[in-house]
């Protein structure tokens, strides 16, 4: 019995369709996976369905009802949460403020106390621990996801949209979570989820539809297909997987920190870093999101002051230098929060893709832009990386209309290049379709493959032991230790990332 | 010297252009242009200007135009304007006119130009300069008179060589009643800010002034209503401010704008006119105070007797109050 | 509807409400409106003097309107182009008139660089407020506005008043430090071309050269300027700096080409129309020079109409707020919604 | 002089003055609060403040009735504040352009009308709102005055803060209207109908605004003149960031540069031998002082005068 019938949907942005005569049907008790590349459409389709778009053709039913959500109000009030990718919650409020937020109350007053109590409730219930009176800035990524699905789970919501929820969280966490949705299966809670990963969508849905280029392609059962059928319908080909990985060449050391610490107040966020990254080499940093995984790379990149050490780069001190010089000197940064500090998201593509370059030649000359080079810039990038650009306007296209996995593109575009001589990336893969992962990663291989050196922070483990030469994992701002290729494995630095010290195991 | 000189040969061309100007004036009328700085409705200096305009409108049949509230910036053109125009007089209301005055007359010889209370004078540039102090002067023996306290407060809009001189003549004449009395002064730094005229006017009777006088002004309004709280006197400025507060306002010194303005036209309708700095006084019946109406029964005769007998020995000469222009601190 | 029919539909109907508005305050203060009407188009075209008038109006009004644009590209909401505007005024009155030995042209030259740089200096107050200690410039330009006023009023009634008279203004400046008239006997000065040759300096700088660029990333995105190695505090302080030295500008263009020595209220409130002009600009310099020309003609026309009929002179004002609100309000003149992916 | 300065009886009054000259600005600033924490910036508050003088001027002339005057001084302000409202909101345009506009084009209109309203008329005074002593409080020594002989407005702006100070701690529509603020598309996804929420906040700042102009004509000073407000509009904007958007923060500032203005004045009666611009500047120096001495998180809502459309990336 289908709770929700999305009927010939479809919705198109300045002439271009997002959505195409797509339909999508979900069952109580069911776990559906929507799948597609970048810009397939997927959270335009979910952002219809809960009152943010409105279709340009197509119909809803939802419980055999045809409804029309012009707003989320009205369709949380008919039952139906989403938790967005980038999360909707008020930073400077508490987590009992924000999910009692908009509610009705029965007296004037705030009954913080009742409702205090049912939070906690359904925390346990369902295993998501959260504190309540923490403000929202202060907690990680994973703690705003639980607080995103509890506030969804307090409005009495029959279906809980999730686009790309795990794309946050470390393997830990993504099985707790995947516990929840197993209990909330079980509740016959109705549950819709974007993810890129095919493990994750192997692992948890009970039905996959797919999207490509706004259509709805295939719809199939989990049970009855495997990745390499989701992949061929997903991008029309299939992937191999496989990394060339060349022999590593001893060339020497290219970034080397010594005792670097950055301090807040009594707490050290980095304690005693040593680190060398060598030339030919992809460094891997493992560990939950939150250990000074971030700080590490923009203390590397100079966005960050350290409190005391020394950052030698190329044998020579990097202390003192600026973002600026660091780049010029062939340090590059892919940070993990895109649309804060990677992109400016109202500009161009064109313009974002000079963001580091802007003052060299040949893109200008004595302060005075040369507009030739830079557009075969942009063009280059978008036939390389493939950006999905909107509609006619290519290279010109704002940022902000790009899909996410498109944005993170022209950042990678930006940043590794072939003067890159480090590449920091945080999180490169984050939100990518596998198309573009297996891109990126190839890419990064590449880095290390002329003999240039990649530091990769991520949380995703399998991508640290697909890529890394050797692999440091992080604790508490602390690095715990650091594993060669052949002696790595999940367990090990699952332990580590758990806070056990190497000699201890 | 050369103001002297400059007067003489003014008078000779004047002759030739009023000569045509009052043929002008037989036939059809002179069209007449205002400027003033503030709104013409302003209960006090801009709106007696206006009521000037209008009288020649009524009496001589003038064609006449305005322009209010304008700034310093605009001036000039406003001037331009009315002398391209055609008109044959062009009256600026106020010091600020005088450089303007000079410099577009320069350009437009065949109009004359009239400023109030600036020192511009050319050939076809004069300005009417209006006594103020006199007034300013009867309006402080008076409070110094009717002071218990012997504090009185004058309030003031924004520093102007011609408020100023107000503030003076009543200081003077305060002191010359009482030479040890205490006169509180304040500018609010506003035409338009009234309720810190008010503020200012309490601050004073909160310290103890009992006589509250002011020269700013529309916003002088407020300095009255706090008089009128406290239940002390006080003086209206430019135009009768009786109406204001019957039972606060003892007298008010008018400047008689419209005679200014009616004699200006004469001297340029009769051909008598001379760009020169003309002074104006009670002498002229430009300065004059209002009547007391039914507070004259709170004023002790000897002192309105005092005060009558002041003000004829100002309008014959016998007594000149003294005129400064400088700020006292 | 296509995009341009329906603009020119949107300009139509807000050109007619003006007017409809404008005759009715019109016939309310007993005045003709034909005439009215006739008097505003004869102000702007009828004779040279009136039209050269627009320029001379529009002249202030392009400088603090550009200086707008600047400081906005930046995120830096400069309103206190008044303040700034004033600070030119004062500084480049004290130049020419406080170096009687330097030749004219020399003092001119002098008093528009110190005036840009007391026009710029003014607005960095503000800048390193709002740069070093995260105070909102809006607030920090508004005071900073009312204590220039402040300033000029005791300049001119202290060290600066002329010891001739005993009203409130400066020495005249001597004929050698002046700006020249372009087209005596009209007031159209150099200042005008000085003018447009900033626009189109701060045009080239806005969009061709790397400053402009930084410029609007920082205005976009300060945390993605600093991760890319831009510093957000030099340009937030470059470009508050531009732009207190344009409105800055606008003050000596003023004093040396106008007024002619230094007094109160010369700005006629010109540092808030160019918020205005800016923004109906899009801050750009081009949009800028004709908003600016566009409100020019719009006063001098109005003053007009003032002057040969005597209505208010409140009506200036209503008239010229009402254009301004019709065209932000334009919206509700089209069917489509607003654009739902801004 | 000093001597004229360091007494009780000046301290007294001068306590007085700085409470009176700061209710406009308190209520003003609480509006203008109002509508910033629920992410409308509104510069217009001077237009909106003038509108409510001029409208209570002319209903309390019209009708003879203060109260009734009060009324058409809210709806006054009200009206004005729906122009910005239906700008910044229904339209997403540029709240400073609307704003600085709507000052303009007020201050046109009330200089307009009230000249049509006094044609023909010679002075119109009318009775003001008289203060009411509160028995016992009034008799504490130099604040009683201050605070408790004062009108009727003055005392209900007490209740205002603390109403407003426990709407937004303690009330489910307060923290509502703070999220809209801060995260109007997070308010939207939890249901918060954010447009809806800024026209209500839009009304207060329209009725609280209307009465701070209205307290100038039907209490201090019982007449309209043209560009009364003088700016006050602004100042309530600085108040705002100065209390750092809370209520009682705002009336303490709004306090700070009422006390600053009152005390330039009352300096110059004593006649201090500064000149009179100097002493003008005060307030606003003081004000740029105090705004050094809060430096920190500025406290500002995130989403403050950006506008919310739905859907928008
Ligand atoms: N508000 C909008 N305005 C213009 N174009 C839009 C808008 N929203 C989405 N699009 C376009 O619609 C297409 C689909 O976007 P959508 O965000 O639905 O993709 P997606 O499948 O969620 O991609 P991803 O995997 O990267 O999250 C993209 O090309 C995007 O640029
Ligand atoms: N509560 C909301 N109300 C309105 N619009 C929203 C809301 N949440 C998200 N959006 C918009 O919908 C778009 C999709 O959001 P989402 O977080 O899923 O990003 P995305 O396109 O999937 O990109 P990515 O996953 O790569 O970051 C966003 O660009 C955002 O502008
Ligand atoms: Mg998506
Ligand atoms: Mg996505």
């Amino acid at each position: 019995m289908a709770i929700l019938e999305m009927k010939h949907i479809s919705k198109a942005f300045s002439g271009v369709y997002a959505n195409e005569d797509v339909d999508l049907s979900v069952e109580k008790g069911e776990i559906h996976a929507l799948l597609g590349e970048n810009g397939a459409g997927k959270t335009t389709l979910m952002n219809i369905l809960f009152g943010i778009y409105t279709a340009d053709t197509g119909e809803i039913y939802w419980k055999d009802k045809k409804v029309v959500f012009d707003s989320p109000r009205e369709a949380i009030n008919q039952g139906i949460g989403m938790v967005h990718q980038h999360f909707s919650l008020v930073q400077k409020m508490t987590v009992l403020e924000n999910i009692i937020l908009g509610l009705k109350q029965d007296g004037l007053f705030l009954s913080k106390m009742d409702a205090r109590k049912s939070i906690v409730e359904l925390a346990e219930k369902y295993g998501l621990r959260v504190r309540p009176d923490a403000r929202i800035r202060d907690l990680s990524v994973g703690e705003q996801q639980r607080v995103e699905i509890l506030k969804a789970l307090y409005r009495n919501v029959d279906l809980l949209i999730l686009d790309e929820p795990t794309g946050v969280l470390t393997p830990k966490e993504t099985q707790d979570f995947f516990e929840v949705l197993r209990k909330l299966k079980k509740e016959g809670y109705a549950v819709i989820i974007i993810t890129h990963r095919m493990s994750e969508i192997m692992a948890i849905s009970d039905r996959v539809t797919i999207l490509r280029d706004g259509k709805k392609v295939k719809e199939l059962v989990t049970s009855e297909t495997d990745p390499k059928e989701l992949s061929m319908y997903m991008i029309g080909r299939e992937l191999h997987g496989e990394f060339e990985i060349q022999e590593q060449s001893d060339t020497g050391v290219a970034l080397e920190l010594k005792n670097v610490n950055i301090m807040k107040g009594e707490k050290a966020i980095l304690d005693n870093i040593h680190l060398t990254v060598n030339k030919g080499e992809i460094l891997g940093i493992a560990g939950v999101d939150g250990n000074g995984q971030t700080e590490l790379a923009e203390v590397i990149a100079g966005i960050r002051k350290s409190t005391s050490g020394e950052i030698c780069f190329m044998n020579e001190s990097i202390q003192k230098a600026t973002v600026k010089q660091r780049f010029e000197k062939g340090i590059s940064y892919i940070s993990d929060d895109r649309h804060a500090d990677g992109l400016v998201i109202d500009m161009t593509l064109k313009e974002n893709m000079l963001l580091k370059d802007y003052d060299k030649e040949p893109f200008s000359k004595k302060g005075i832009f040369n507009k030739k080079p830079i557009e075969e810039q942009a063009k280059n990038a978008i036939e390389k990386f493939q950006i999905k650009t909107t509609g006619t306007t290519g290279m010109e296209s704002v940022v902000k209309l790009l899909s996410g996995g498109n944005q993170q593109k022209i950042i990678i575009a930006r940043e590794v290049t072939e003067e890159a001589r480090l590449v920091i990336a945080n999180q490169p893969t984050r939100g990518l379709d596998i198309g573009a992962t297996e891109f990126v990663r190839q890419t990064l291989m590449d880095v290390r493959n002329s003999d240039r050196s990649v530091l990769l922070i991520s949380a995703d483990l399998e991508e640290i032991l697909a890529l890394s030469d050797r692999i440091a994992v992080m604790f508490g701002g602390k690095i715990v230790g650091v594993l060669n290729r052949s002696e790595a494995n999940v367990q090990k630095i699952g332990l580590l990332m758990g806070g056990m010290t190497k000699e201890a195991m | 010297g050369t103001k002297e000189t400059k007067a003489e040969t003014s008078a000779e061309t004047t002759a030739e252009t009023s000569g045509e100007t009052t043929a002008a004036a037989d036939g059809e009328s002179l069209k007449v242009a205002l400027c003033v700085t503030g709104a013409v409705n302003d209960m006090g200096f801009c709106q007696s200007a206006y009521e000037g305009l209008v009288l020649l409108e009524e009496k001589y049949g003038a064609e006449i135009a305005y322009t209010e509230n304008l700034q310093a910036a605009d001036m000039a053109a406003a001037f331009t304007d009315y002398a391209a125009n055609g008109y044959d007089i062009v009256i600026g209301h106020g010091f600020q006119f005088g450089d303007p005055a000079l410099e577009v007359g320069a350009q437009y010889p065949d109009t004359t130009f009239i400023c109030t209370e600036a020192a511009a004078a050319s050939d076809n540039v004069a300005s009417y300069v209006m006594s103020c102090e006199q007034g300013g002067y009867i309006e402080g023996m008076l409070a110094a008179s009717m002071t218990k306290s012997n504090k009185i407060g004058f309030i003031g809009p924004i520093e102007g060589a011609s408020l100023i001189k107000i503030m003076n003549g009543f200081e003077d004449g305060a002191k010359s009643i009482n030479p040890d009395i205490e006169v509180q002064t304040a500018w609010t730094g506003s035409f338009t800010d009234t309720a810190l005229a008010k503020e200012a006017a309490q601050a004073m009777i909160d310290s103890g002034v009992d006589f509250i006088a002011h020269d700013a002004n529309e916003c002088g309004n407020g300095a009255i209503a706090a008089a009128q709280e406290a239940g002390i006197y006080a003086t209206g400025d430019s135009y009768d401010q009786h109406e204001l507060a019957p039972e606060t306002v003892l007298t008010s010194s008018m400047y008689n704008v419209p005679l200014v303005i009616e004699s200006a036209y004469l001297d340029v309708v009769n051909g008598t006119f001379k760009g020169e700095v003309k002074y104006l006084g009670m002498a002229e019946g430009v300065v004059e105070m209002a009547p007391y109406y039914d507070m004259e029964s709170a004023i002790p005769e000897d002192v309105r007797t005092m005060i009558d007998e002041k003000i004829e020995a100002i309008k014959s000469g016998e007594f000149v109050v003294p005129l400064d222009e400088n700020i006292r601190k | 509807m296509t995009g341009k029919k329906q603009k020119i539909v949107q300009a139509v109907v807000i050109a007619l409400i003006t007017i409809i508005a404008g005759t009715g305050l019109i016939v309310m203060s007993n005045a003709n409106p034909m005439d009215a009407y006739t008097n505003f188009f004869r102000g702007i075209f009828g004779n040279l003097n009136g039209f050269c008038e627009v320029f001379v109006k529009a002249t202030p009004l392009i400088f603090t309107g550009l200086g707008c644009a600047v400081a906005f590209r930046t995120g830096f909401f400069n309103i206190g182009a008044e303040g700034q505007f004033y600070m030119g005024a004062l500084t480049s009155a004290m130049v020419a008139l406080g170096l009687p030995g330097v030749p004219g042209i020399l003092r001119i030259i002098l008093a528009l660089v110190i005036g840009f740089l007391a026009g710029g200096v003014w607005a960095l107050i503000a800048a390193i407020f709002k740069a070093k200690f995260g105070i909102s410039e809006i607030i920090v330009t508004i005071m900073l506005n009312y204590i220039a006023i402040n300033l000029i009023g005791l300049a001119v009634r202290t060290f600066l008043m002329d010891p001739a008279g005993s009203v409130p203004q400066s020495a005249k400046i001597d004929e050698s430090a002046l700006l020249a008239q372009i087209l005596p006997p009209t007031r159209l000065h150099v200042g005008f071309i000085i003018a447009l040759v900033a626009a189109a300096g701060v045009w080239y700088l806005l969009e061709k050269t790397t400053l402009g660029y930084e410029i609007k990333v920082v205005g976009f995105n300060k945390r993605a300027a600093a991760c890319n190695g831009i510093s957000v505090m030099k340009n937030i302080v470059i470009s508050a700096f531009l732009s207190g030295g344009l409105a800055g500008l606008a003050g000596v263009v003023e004093v040396l080409a106008i007024q002619k020595k230094l007094l109160e209220g010369i700005s006629s409130n010109c540092g808030y129309t160019a918020v205005l002009i800016a923004l109906m600009a899009g801050n750009h310099p081009v949009g800028v020079v004709v908003a600016s020309i566009a409100m020019a003609a719009m006063q001098v026309g109005a003053n007009t109409m003032q002057r040969q009929l005597g209505v208010p002179s409140a009506i200036v004002d209503i008239l010229v707020g009402l254009v301004v609100l019709l065209i932000l309000a334009k919206g509700l003149m089209s069917r489509k919604k607003v654009k739902k992916a801004a | 002089m000093l001597e004229q300065i360091l007494t009780m009886g000046f301290f007294t009054a001068f306590f007085s003055a700085m409470v009176r000259m700061a209710v406009p600005l308190i209520y003003a600033g609480l509006g203008e609060m109002f509508a910033e924490k629920a992410g409308i910036l509104n510069i217009g508050m001077e237009g909106v403040m003038l509108s409510g003088a001029f409208c209570s001027f002319a209903g309390a002339m019209f009708s003879g009735s203060l109260m009734i005057g009060l009324l058409c001084g809210i709806l006054g302000g009200i009206a004005v504040g729906m122009i910005h409202a239906v700008l910044s909101i229904k339209l997403a345009q540029n709240q400073s352009v609307s704003g600085i506009a709507i000052n303009m084009f007020v201050l046109g209109v009330t200089s307009f009308f009230s000249r049509i309203l006094k044609e023909g008329k010679s002075y119109q005074q009318l009775t003001t709102f008289s203060t009411i002593k509160i028995p016992g409080l009034r008799s504490i020594p130099l604040i009683g005055d201050a605070l408790f002989n004062q009108d009727i407005f003055t005392y209900f702006l007490y209740v205002l803060i603390i109403v407003m100070t426990v709407f937004y701690a303690k009330t489910a529509k307060g923290l509502a209207f703070q999220a809209v603020g801060e995260h109007p598309r997070a308010a939207d996804a939890a249901g918060i109908p954010v447009h809806k929420y800024q026209y209500i906040a839009m009304l207060v700042n329209g009725i609280l605004g209307g009465i701070g102009g209205a307290y100038l004509v039907l209490v201090q000073l019982g007449v309209f003149t043209e560009n009364m407000i003088s700016g006050r509009g602004y100042i309530a904007l600085a108040a705002v960031i100065l209390g750092r958007y809370t209520p009682v923060g705002t009336f303490g500032a709004a306090l700070i540069f009422g006390g600053a203005n009152a005390l330039q004045i009352r300096l110059q009666a004593v006649g201090v031998p500064l000149p009179a611009q100097a002493l003008a500047m005060l307030p606003y120096i003081i004000t740029l002082i105090a705004l050094l001495g809060s430096i920190g998180r500025s406290n500002e809502p995130e989403s403050l005068s950006k506008p919310y459309i739905r859907g928008s990336r």
